[in-house]
């Protein structure tokens, strides 16, 4: 033991401060567990310092000031004008409040905090070190304990996140000035959600992608509404090339990207290059080999439909524990664990996790496509409505998107639902509870919708499936 | 009612039933359901725990259902 | 017969192309009924040429404006001009649309279209009377009819809408430039959207209303929010009095409002006053005595849960029939009554009946409130979750109100819902289908909801009534 070194023990030890990790803080400690947290960096973790939060905060705020001085159909002149640090202070306000709100939230629930780094010590112990020269460290005895260390940002070859043009999410979401012009790596969500945040404050924005596609994994139906908009917003995309290298260039750089077959190279010149290729997991940090935990070949730890590890008494959850890399997947599986552990007879047993993509228009998916659970062996019958024909949305100005749903053409049970278009990470709520609720078309097409609301939409695509729609016509 | 024939892979239960079946150790993939459309109700979950054991099906059920948290 | 008469016949008569009649007449046209409808002025209704969809056109402009303006704390510097007369011929163009949509999805369902008013001439027959001197008119026979005339604004003594600074809604939604000053007399959702629409256009606002409260009929905990809301944004409210006169006052007004008791007056000067105390049913015109059908004491066609009235083959649905006099409650009823007289078993079996009010926080509610609930002789539970501590609403910078749901004790079902906050008129719809489903607290606490949304604040408040909310401290 080296010296400073207190020895303490908890029932449940939970890394990471994440929506994973303080979820699950909390719910042990609402279960009367004895828990304890370690958090190396800020309560919230990613979603609420770098990722959800600060990210939708810029989202609104570039959506106001673009809508604003574009709404003269609407009888509206105004030239806005941006203050970049203003922007940025106030989503940090934002961040704060919610950072405090996590950590009172944790004290109130009776969870010890502790900040420091923390790494397997064997099966039952985690040694924390403290931040900074000499501030020691300490040995925790566990129970059990709930590994929820999130995930990073993957770099790729030739583009340094310490290089001053070089940026990764986290850094976009802090600049105290709009660049001239942005090149964005990676055309998956959180790239498109920030390509559309620059090109509203009035960057001009190049996305480069290696894939064919904008938001790879989403149903290309969403995807085209969202790529079509964001043309319009002035972004140009290159499919089909992934960036290669970057040099300086004048004030700026040169970004080279090369086509797939490496035949054909690219020269883009911009202000700044955001990287955003996807996440990998913060796993090799911890020491999992002294307490025998197993990863799989990209880092991740495999977990069972309780969130357990191989390591009996050791669960994982959120980011690091793999699919689906998602702030509420996350804080499901951490209420889950805590449960667990508690000895509730709890699992991950939902039938759909929704998911949304806060572009321009908004992306609300939950449940099986119509091609997912014709492949699952569904007989399928689906239903759309387009927001072309709602009133709410014509009266907001933004008609773009659909509301899809897709039933088993038997029963009429609701399998799955797409949308693409205005609050569609609103919309998606009702389908998610009818889905888990084994609801029919016929009870959500039954269920009165307030007029005029987006919500209409989703009662008149489950009427259209039916072929008794009111405002479209039934195919 | 009548009830379908499902893939597997979806429960058409509400989360509540899907709960009562987990604190029964009924293993909801194996029961019928009685609801609207072949939904799985709560006296469903029920009715399957108190088969459960003295028929083939009900202790299918409790063997694969999931593991009682330690 | 007088001359230019033709005697036609139809299985199912619809009078008014509103909300009600219109979807009455579709669904009968889907079911394959040979079907007229009947309209006087305008597909559409009052709904879509006078009330919901203009007043939602004009709050979403008014609100953009309005943020645009206000939003130095994001950084944003704008000072938006208003043009009202290009921001009411963009909600012209909206109402366009919709209107020449319904009239388009009318013929393609079959739906015969005939302009006139329709009075009763017997039991089987009404007359219908073209537009202008000369046009003629003529008689139609039919099987059925549903009496879907709608309603208009009451008028009260002294304030006839037919003098120029005397507005009722629909003159108000129409006007070209924005009055320096506005008398609204009556709170109710009518004057307090439109009072906030000018608010925020620039308008000095004054509210005068005979009752206590703003919004009756809505929880007091409802309406609280607004009426903060309210006067932060300048609206001064003076409750307790009733309007009694108006003259000329200078360039504009001065309207004499008088307290409860008569002993005490008020004068108020402005440019213009708008009249919002409630609407009167349409059936004086129509000759219901020809037909035998009887109304109650203030005009409304009493129906039963199919839609009847007392004559058997005719129906009334909207706001001719009463409470409640909501677009997609006339909806419903045009839908049932068609497909009543189809020969099918729909009846209006409907378990909660949504409502919104579009003010500034929105509110939504559906099913019970906790007091009602309590004097149908539930035990309740309720939950709560203010939108303080929804990370969602922070990004927006709109984190006034809550959502509230009420549960039976006993099982947790869910029996009411009520939202004052943002998209409180979208959340409210996922809570509609829970009631309609019997759901309960926990099977809304135990479905994922997206992160980082408003919609998690129904899963919170579901978690709260259940004791174990993350993000709020439980009750
Ligand atoms: C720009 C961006 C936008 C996003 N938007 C959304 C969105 O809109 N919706 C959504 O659902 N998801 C979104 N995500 C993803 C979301 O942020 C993650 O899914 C979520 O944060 C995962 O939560 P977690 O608790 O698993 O990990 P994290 O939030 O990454 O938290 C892990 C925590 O563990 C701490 N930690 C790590 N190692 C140790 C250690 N050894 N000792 C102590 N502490 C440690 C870290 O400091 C961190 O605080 C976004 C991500 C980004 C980057
Ligand atoms: C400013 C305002 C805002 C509103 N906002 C909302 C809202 O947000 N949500 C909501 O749900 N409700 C709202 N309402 C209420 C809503 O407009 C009514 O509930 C709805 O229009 C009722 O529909 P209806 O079909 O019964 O009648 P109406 O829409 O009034 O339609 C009746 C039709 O019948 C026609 N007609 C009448 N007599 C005859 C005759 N003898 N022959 C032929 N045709 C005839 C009329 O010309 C009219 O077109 C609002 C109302 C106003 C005034």
């Amino acid at each position: 033991m080296v010296v400073g070194d207190i020895a303490t023990g908890t029932d449940v030890l939970v890394i990471g401060a994440g929506p994973a990790g303080y979820v699950a803080a909390i719910r042990a400690g609402q279960l009367d567990l004895d828990v304890t947290l370690v958090e190396k960096e800020a309560y919230g973790g990613t979603c609420l310092n770098h990722g959800c939060i600060p990210s939708k905060a810029l989202i609104t705020a570039s959506d106001l000031a673009h809508e604003a001085g574009n709404a003269e159909e609407m009888g509206i002149h105004a030239d806005p004008a941006i203050d970049l640090e203003g922007m940025v202070s106030w989503k940090d306000g934002v961040v704060d409040q919610l950072t405090s709100g996590v950590e009172k939230l944790c004290k109130a629930n009776g969870v010890n905090l502790m900040e420091g780094v923390a790494h397997f010590d064997g099966e039952n112990t985690v040694r924390v070190s403290h931040g900074g020269e000499g501030q020691g460290s300490e040995s925790i005895d566990f129970e059990h304990a709930i590994v929820a260390t999130g995930s990073r940002p993957i770099e790729i070859p030739n583009f340094s996140y310490d290089d001053e043009p070089v940026l990764n999410s986290r850094q976009a979401l802090a600049l105290d000035s709009v660049p001239d012009s942005l090149i964005v790596v990676g055309a998956g969500y959180i790239g498109m959600e920030l390509a559309t945040v620059f090109a509203k404050l009035g960057t001009d924005v190049t996305v480069v992608e290696m894939l064919d596609e904008a938001l790879n994994g989403f149903d290309p139906d969403l995807a085209r509404p969202v790529k079509k908009r964001a043309k319009d917003l002035g972004i140009d995309f290159h499919f089909g090339y992934g960036a290669s290298r970057w040099s300086e260039h004048g004030n700026g750089i040169r970004v080279e990207a090369t086509s797939e077959d490496g035949e054909d190279t690219l020269e883009i010149d911009a202000e700044k290059v955001l990287v955003a290729v996807g996440r990998a997991p913060v796993s090799d940090t911890l020491e999992l080999e002294a307490a025998g935990i197993e990863t799989d070949e990209r880092g991740f730890i495999p977990t069972d439909d309780r969130g357990r590890t191989n390591v009996e008494h050791i669960f994982a959850v959120g980011d690091v524990a793999g699919e689906p890399m998602l702030a509420h997947a996350g804080s499901k599986e951490g209420q889950v664990a805590a449960e667990v552990i508690a000895g509730e007879p709890s699992a991950l047993d939902y039938q759909a996790m929704p998911a949304a993509v806060f572009t321009d228009p908004e992306i609300g998916t939950v449940g099986m496509t119509e091609m997912e659970a014709e492949e699952m062996g569904f007989e399928t019958v689906a239903g759309k409505f387009p927001f072309q024909a709602s009133g709410r949305a014509l009266t907001t100005g933004h008609t773009d998107g659909f509301v899809k749903i897709v039933a088993d053409e038997d029963a009429g049970f609701v399998l799955g639902a797409q949308i693409v278009g205005p609050e569609a990470s609103e919309l998606i709520a009702e389908l998610g509870l009818a889905i888990e609720l084994g609801a029919t078309l016929e009870d959500i097409a039954a269920t009165i919708h307030t007029h005029p609301t987006l919500s209409e939409a989703v009662m008149e695509a489950a009427e259209n499936a039916l072929g008794h729609a009111i405002h479209t016509l039934n195919r | 009612p009548e009830s379908v024939d499902v893939p597997e892979g979806r429960i058409f239960a509400p989360p509540r039933v899907r709960k009562l079946a987990r604190e029964q150790g009924v293993d909801i993939s194996t029961v019928q359901g009685s609801g609207p459309g072949g939904r799985i109700t709560e006296g469903d979950v029920e009715a399957a725990a108190s088969a459960g054991g003295s028929s083939d099906g009900g202790a299918e059920a409790a063997e694969t259902a999931p593991a009682e948290p330690t």
